[in-house]
């Protein structure tokens, strides 16, 4: 029988190696998921963890192109991780970072053409704000009826989606655009654009913001009273209180930090690499980023790592994909692996599993009555 | 316009058959939160057992045996969640969102060549006599079979926890776990099953929006059900017949919102659009205020692990 | 081994029956016409944005020589991406933007939608036709008028009913507007959203249904009237032929009907009786060689103002950036 | 089957835990209709061999024989089928179901609704122990749910009955009244293994008392023959000394509670009504009463924790009822609560962490919001000092301390940072003789320094012995303070047991 008894204190080596192990049988079990659909499953993990990194004849754009696909993970996943460790589950990023997109965009599109300095700083403030006003709603809601924020924060996305669908077709629509949907290409305003700073790299601010961002909180959560307050809540809310935790400011707070962040990572793309407004903007950063959250064990040094995994999954597995004619899908379910097998690694860090054959050393059969 | 042009007989029998979907996954998670499981992977399961039970029904034109193996894809789902969480003692929230986006993908995977197939439709079944009255028999008694299975199970969801012993279990296993442990009930087990069973009402439901409802398969087609059906036990406060009319209402919205439309009412289409999450919001808020008062529906230990004494 | 390498990017699944399904049909119309000389290498969910721009990047890094994007919102990765690889071809789809090495394809939809217009106005009972539409964008709108004029022209007392529901592809939703569309007594829906979800309904209730971007007879053998197919197939062997020829050329803008085959009339059921399968046909040739288009005076806009004089045909312009519905049409267009 | 001798045998059971050996070579007899009392201070050892023996935890080794037959349960089921039963002290009870539900739950034939109804009344009757069934469980008293788990288990018949510290929630009346049924029932056949802290209960009922010591058995003997205190040197050890309790003088008055009343939102939390207490400088106010009847509800509104709906509190002469819990530690007024684990404490973090929690302001772990790790670490080394907490160190984790040990550090944690005033529940609960005794030493030396003090607890001879004043909370109710010198011991189980006049 499986049996499985807390350890005294958690085993650090555990705690590095257990995403480690994760990883692999990810790749093996991965491995089996191409090979049944009959491609090498070799070349395959090649193409999805090696190429982008090493391969003479992509790394050189493929690698900052790991860093730009994983910045707004990173970004998001960042704050998720603070409520995450709190125990508020603000599963509506996606939402939240719509909504940072919408708000700074519609503050760069009403300026236009203005040619300013302090629009592109303006256009930051909105996307944070936007995405904290969108996490509000199910902070406040929670704080005073007790509504449970998953829910809320998740129907809010798709409201969000629809407000996006309707800004793209009506109120933030390009004049120029003859009509179809999708707003001006701020990218080509320069007061409102968000440009590369290595030449040809696409590296832009948004980047560098969220890699200062991983160093600015691991910092404060470690050293500052909120982070402390934050562990606090989420393993013992009790002893929160009796500390004199103010929980509903706690609640604000990760909500708040979570919205923000996925505001400005919104903000970021939309100014950056897609920009523009557009039905289809989102493309599910926020939900990837909770997996990312939880694959960095919500830490932010781990969320760094694990956000740069993730981005590698995305970029290596175009690769795949287009090299081998591996489907979408099958990215998506590798992916899903991971994160059950992280998951489930976890266990091993604070327990320990040992397998008892039931043997007892008295004689078994005995067994009377 | 003319709202003469809406039957409202035909709108709320096809509201009970839009609403089917979510009623069946949201009776499965019930039990499941009953007994203290919160599985956010109804999504999940729900479309991974679309795709089950079509390509069962592609492959054997039987659409009976195509519900058996949705509910069955469900499970095998399910089966994941209930290792990773009550065996490898994984966070719940976590592993059940792993499991939708794992759902999603696996079910693409498996359905890419089932894309723009049409499976054997199935037969309502006219139920004699009844189905001939006016109004009634056509809101009622013309519907398939899994529409009266949907309606059944919530019957027996309630008598499950009303009147039966085994109920009475799975209750005390929500409300405290380590209680029932020192008892001698088998916590692990009795969330084993919890979390099967509301994996094959799930995957029942998907198969329904595969096989009746659309009925084809698409990548994603469950486009969010899962969702609804989890806030639906939150707002039915964890009662089967709350959870029937829940789903009904929402059902409802959907379907009021389009008719209004081919009213040619003037009216914002995006806002519309929004209405049912808005609205499920607006009862959320509402069951929550006012279950302050009252707390006592909630199971206990809802989503929290259970490591044994 | 090759002379040339191919890419294409799509934005949905490459079997979904509609819109990338057809582009995949042209696919394999290159493979077909040139065999080992091409290779064709394509990626399917390819979002709108920056996704693109990078999945391009590395089909060129691959090896490609040409890239065709499928998709409206691939424009800007596609410039952007022409922009670094000035050698490289590249071809964008229903977009407006194009330079040195860009053209741009697009297919005159609304012919075709004139045509089925005209069938539904000759075959409906009820004198209700309902329309689900997806997103209240151009293309969509001229859809809408283009097929009630052919309709109202066939049948005066026909009358319009148009959902729109804001997603290209959704079934669970588009089975729940075609049913509520057909609940209201509408007999024949037309849809301008992605998947074959409304012909499984139609021929469930007993209605007629339209095949959207390729013939979904499957779905509904009794329900499907005709379908509007989308031809890329002889576009796409056309330039991948050209560009093998050095012929090829940048800053093109294709906008192709059913005279140029890019626009196909499905073959049409025996649901219709004779006699209209037979005008539509007339009409769909007439189009084809010109001598009707489908916006021609006197045409009114919605509030009854004048848009187009008697005889008049509508410019390319206005059509391209319509965002009105003309007289008799009920309703609001969603703004 | 005789009517003498052995009914349970065991034999060198042990069972390992990955930090410790619960259960080290453990031999009992348990023999036909006795009442044995199974002694030993926390952490000996005694609830592990009583699950074995009820079949929720299986043993390393070792062997059982009952009726000289090989005893190995397979579970609680299992072991209720063969005539052992359990009472358990904690987790055994569903909040939200009734009565009824929670006796069928702990029954394994299933019976017709009526015929199990009109069992449960006959055996209610019988032993005198009347509960209403349709009752929802968390709205009763602490001795009336003992109640039900007594008959859910008499309801099976058992040959052995478990009870583990059955009396600690009751009053002494229900105690009295415990005894009655216990002393029938034995005297009808059956055997009682029962595990208790306190000792001059056993003395009373128990005819074989087994004491452990850190996972083995160290005596058999019979309570009745030999002194408490020689029973709790043999549990601990070691000979101790009880706390010297000086004379002191009291001083200002420093606390005044005015009409203090509590509604709780929680469906099962305990009302206050109305409760009003004067504190004063270096005075001891002890508050006597069973659990459950608003001991945590008060220190949680003296903390700050809950907010009174009524009411007002002054702290030397000022207004402190709209503070919050950081506000009036500041004050200097201190606590610490009865749930070591999770509530006084956080199980996963060190003792380091451990400090910040009530510390942080008072002592100044942190500088403009950033904490300072050092100067934490050095005040968990100064409580580990003072209190003679027995750990790896400041970086240990909570949850790896010993109940007692943890006790130390939690109550020391207030200690050290000079309360004005300081309210504590349950000080020693469950802690050994000897570790209590130094706890309640401490709290007398703060006394001495002016410090008020009010002490929470269930165990009414600590309260005699180290307060000056005593109050019983019943029901939410303050009754009138009286001096504790002056109380006899049928004047305080009168004030605990029934609600003021
Ligand atoms: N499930 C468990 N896992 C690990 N250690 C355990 C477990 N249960 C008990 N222990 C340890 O075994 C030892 C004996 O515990 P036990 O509960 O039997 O003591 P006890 O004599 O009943 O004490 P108390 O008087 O506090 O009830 C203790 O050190 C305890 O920490
Ligand atoms: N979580 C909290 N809840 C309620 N009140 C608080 C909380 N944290 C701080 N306070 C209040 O804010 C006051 C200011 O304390 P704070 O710890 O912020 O000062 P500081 O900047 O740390 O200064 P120093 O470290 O020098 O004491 C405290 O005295 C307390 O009353
Ligand atoms: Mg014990
Ligand atoms: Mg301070």
């Amino acid at each position: 029988m499986l049996k499985i008894e807390p350890r005294k204190n958690r085993s650090n080596f555990l705690e590095v190696s257990a995403p480690v192990i994760a990883v692999i049988l990810t790749m093996i079990f991965g491995g089996f998921l191409f090979l049944s659909m009959g491609k090498n499953p070799f070349e395959a993990i090649k193409l999805i963890f090696w190429d982008p990194i090493m391969s003479p004849t992509f790394s050189e754009y493929s690698r900052p192109q790991l860093v730009i696909k994983a910045a707004p993970l990173i970004l998001i996943a960042l704050g998720l991780s603070f409520g995450f460790r709190a125990n508020i589950w603000n599963i509506g990023a996606e939402g939240q970072y719509i909504m940072g997109a919408l708000f700074s965009g519609s503050i760069g599109l009403a300026l236009y053409p203005l040619d300013a300095w302090f629009i592109f700083p303006l256009m930051i403030l909105g996307g944070i704000i936007g995405g904290i006003f969108w996490a509000m709603i199910p902070a406040i809601l929670k704080i005073k009826f007790n509504t449970n924020e998953i829910l809320v924060s998740l129907m809010l996305v798709y409201v969000a989606e629809q407000i996006l669908a309707l800004a793209s077709i009506s109120f933030l629509r390009n004049p120029e655009g003859l009509g179809f949907p999708g707003s001006r290409d701020l990218s080509k305003y320069p007061s409102a654009s968000n440009p590369e700073l290595i030449a040809n790299s696409g590296i832009h601010v948004g980047v560098i913001c969220s890699f200062i961002a991983v160093v600015f909180l691991t910092y404060f959560l470690t050293y500052h009273r909120l982070g402390f307050q934050i562990k606090l809540i989420g393993q013992a809310p009790k002893a929160a209180k009796f500390s004199g935790v103010n929980v509903n400011y706690i609640v604000i707070f990760c909500l708040g930090l979570s919205g923000g962040l996925a505001g400005i990572a919104g903000m970021f793309e939309l100014t950056g690499p897609a920009g523009l407004i557009n039905i289809d903007f989102n493309v599910g950063y926020g939900f990837t980023a909770i997996i990312v959250a939880f694959l960095g064990r919500l830490h932010p040094i781990g969320i760094l790592f694990a956000g740069l995994l993730m981005s590698l999954t995305y970029v290596g597995g175009e690769l795949a994909q287009f090299m081998l004619s591996i489907p979408a899908a099958a990215i998506q379910v590798f992916q899903g692996m991971l994160l059950f097998f992280l998951l489930s690694t976890d266990l091993l860090v604070s327990y320990k599993i040992s397998f008892n054959l039931g043997i007892n050393n008295s004689n078994p059969k005995s067994k009377s009555e | 316009m003319d709202f003469s042009d809406i039957n409202f007989s035909l709108l709320i029998a096809s509201l009970i058959v839009a609403a089917t979907p979510i009623l069946l996954a949201a009776l499965g998670e019930l039990v499941a939160e009953k007994s203290g499981v919160l599985n956010l992977g109804v999504e999940g399961m729900m479309i991974f057992g679309a795709i089950s039970g079509f390509i069962i029904t592609i492959e054997t034109k039987n659409p009976w045996l195509g519900f058996l193996c949705s509910s069955i894809g469900g499970i095998l789902l399910a089966s994941i969640f209930a290792v990773v969480t009550q065996i490898f003692r994984a966070n719940q929230v976590a592993s059940g969102l792993a499991l939708t986006l794992f759902g999603l993908g696996f079910s693409a995977l498996l359905g890419q060549s089932y894309t723009g197939l049409k499976p054997v439709s199935f037969p309502d079944m006219h139920i004699p006599i009844l189905a001939d009255i006016p109004v009634i028999g056509i809101i009622l008694f013309q519907h398939d079979f899994i529409v009266y299975f949907s309606i059944f199970a919530v019957f027996l969801v309630y008598y499950l926890f009303r009147k039966s012993h085994f109920g009475l279990i799975i209750k005390a296993v929500g409300e405290n776990h380590d209680s029932a442990h020192a008892l001698g009930y088998n916590v692990i087990l009795i969330r084993f099953f919890t979390i099967l069973l509301g994996g094959a009402l799930a995957g029942l439901g998907g198969g329904y929006l595969s096989l009746v409802r659309v009925p084809q398969w698409t990548e994603g087609m469950t486009a969010g059900a899962g969702w609804i059906a989890l806030a639906l036990v939150v707002f039915a406060s964890w009662q089967p017949f709350r959870l029937l009319i829940g789903a009904y209402i929402f059902g409802g919205i959907t379907l009021l919102q389009l008719n209004l439309q081919a009213l040619g009412l003037e009216i914002n289409v995006a806002l519309l659009s929004m209405s049912p999450y808005l609205v499920t919001i607006g009862v959320l808020v509402f069951m929550s205020a006012r279950r302050n008062k009252n707390s006592l529906e909630a199971p206990k230990s809802l989503g929290k692990t259970f490591f044994g004494l | 081994a090759s002379d040339m390498k191919v890419g294409f990017i799509m934005v949905g699944p490459l079997d979904d029956h509609g819109w990338n399904y057809q582009h995949s049909v042209g696919i394999k119309a290159i493979n077909e016409a040139f065999g080992d000389k091409v290779e064709t290498i394509y990626q399917e969910n390819v979002p709108e944005g920056p996704d693109a721009e990078r999945v391009m990047t590395q089909m060129v890094l691959s090896g490609a020589d040409m890239i065709f994007a499928t998709s409206f919102g691939h424009m800007d990765p596609v410039i952007n991406v022409a922009k670094k690889f000035p050698d490289v071809k590249f071809e964008h789809a229903t977009g407006f933007k194009t330079a040195d090495n860009v053209s741009t394809y697009s297919a005159r939809f609304y012919e075709g939608r004139s045509v089925i217009g005209h069938i539904a106005g000759k075959v409906t009972k009820s004198n209700k036709i309902g329309y689900v539409a997806s997103y209240p964008i151009p293309e969509v709108v001229r859809g809408i008028n283009s097929a009630y004029l052919a309709a109202k022209a066939a049948n005066p007392d026909v009358e319009f009913k148009v959902i729109w529901i804001f997603t290209w592809f959704d079934p669970a939703k588009e089975a729940d507007a075609a049913k509520t569309l057909i609940q209201q007594g509408a007999d024949v829906i037309m849809q301008h959203v992605d998947s074959s979800a409304i012909m499984t309904v139609a021929e469930e209730a007993g209605v007629f249904a339209y095949g959207q971007a390729s013939d979904m007879s499957e779905f509904g053998p009794n329900a499907h009237l005709t379908a509007i197919i989308n031809g890329w197939g002889p576009y796409y062997v056309k330039r991948v032929k050209e560009a093998m020829d050095g012929t090829w050329k940048g800053k093109q803008e294709t906008f192709d009907g059913i005279g140029d085959g890019m626009v196909i009339i499905g073959k049409m059921s025996d649901k219709i009786p004779a006699s209209v399968r037979k005008e539509a046909q007339d009409l769909a040739d007439s189009i084809a060689s010109g001598d009707i288009h489908p916006f021609t005076g006197p045409i009114n806009k919605q509030d009854g103002s004048p848009w187009l004089a008697d005889g008049e045909e509508a410019d390319i312009g206005t059509l391209l950036g319509m965002n009105f519905y003309v007289e008799g049409i009920e309703g609001d267009i969603p703004q | 089957m005789s009517d003498k001798g052995t009914i349970l045998k065991i034999k060198d059971i042990s069972k390992e835990y990955p930090s410790v050996k619960a259960n080290d070579s453990v031999s009992l007899d348990l023999e036909y209709g006795k009442i044995q009392a199974l002694l030993g201070e926390n952490g000996a050892g005694k609830s592990t061999l009583v699950k074995i023996i009820y079949g929720l935890v299986k043993p390393d080794s070792g062997r059982m024989y009952l009726n000289d037959m090989e005893y190995r349960p397979k579970g609680p089921q299992d072991a209720r089928s063969k005539g052992v039963g359990m009472v358990f002290q904690h987790f055994s009870l569903f909040d939200a179901l009734s009565v009824f539900e929670n006796i069928v739950l702990g029954l394994d034939n299933i019976l017709e609704k009526k015929e199990l109804q009109k069992q449960i009344i006959d055996v209610s009757s019988e032993y005198g122990l009347s509960i209403s069934l349709d009752k929802i469980v968390g709205n009763l008293s602490a001795g009336e749910r003992q109640r039900i788990e007594i008959i859910r288990c008499l309801l099976l018949n058992p040959k052995i009955m478990i009870m583990d510290e059955p009396t600690s929630v009751l009053t002494p009346g229900e105690v009295s009244d415990l005894f009655l049924v216990l002393k029938k029932l034995s005297k009808s056949g059956m055997s009682i293994l029962y595990i208790s802290h306190k000792l001059e209960e056993i003395r009373t009922i128990c005819t074989k008392a087994t004491i452990m010591r850190r996972g083995r058995v160290v005596k058999n003997c019979d309570p009745q023959k030999i002194s408490a205190t020689k029973i709790a040197e043999e549990m601990v050890g070691t000979s101790f000394s009880s706390p010297k309790k000086s004379k002191i003088k009291k001083g200002k008055e420093c606390l005044q509670i005015n009409n203090l009343s509590f509604q709780p939102s929680d469906p099962f939390g305990i009302p206050i009504k109305n409760l009003n207490l004067k504190l004063h400088h270096g005075e001891i106010i002890g508050i006597g009463g069973v659990a459950g009847n608003g001991q945590e509800e008060f220190l949680s509104l003296l903390s700050g924790e809950l907010k009174p709906s009524n009411g007002s509190l002054f702290f030397n002469d000022e207004d402190i009822t709209k503070l919050n819990v950081v506000e009036r530690r500041n004050k200097g007024i201190l606590s610490a609560p009865e749930e070591r684990l999770g509530h006084a404490a956080v199980p996963a973090m060190s003792l380091t962490e451990n400090c910040l929690i009530t510390a942080e302001h008072r002592m100044k772990l942190s500088k403009r919001g950033l904490i300072d790790y050092t100067i934490s670490k050095n005040l968990s080394d100064r409580i580990i000092k003072k209190l003679d907490v027995r750990t790896g160190g400041s970086d240990a984790l909570a949850r790896s301390l010993s109940g007692g040990n943890l006790q130390k550090f939690v109550i020391g944690r207030e200690l050290i940072q000079n309360p004005k005033i300081f309210i504590v529940n349950q000080p020693t609960w469950g802690v050994d003789a000897a570790a209590a005794s130094s706890i309640r030493q401490q709290i007398l030396d703060l006394a001495k320094e002016g410090t008020g003090i009010i002490v929470i607890s269930q165990d009414l001879d600590e309260l005699l012995e180290i307060s000056d004043v005593f109050c019983a909370l019943v029901g939410g109710q303050l009754s009138s303070p009286e001096m504790t010198n002056e109380l006899n011991p049928s004047r305080l189980g009168m004030l605990i047991s029934n609600s003021i006049e």
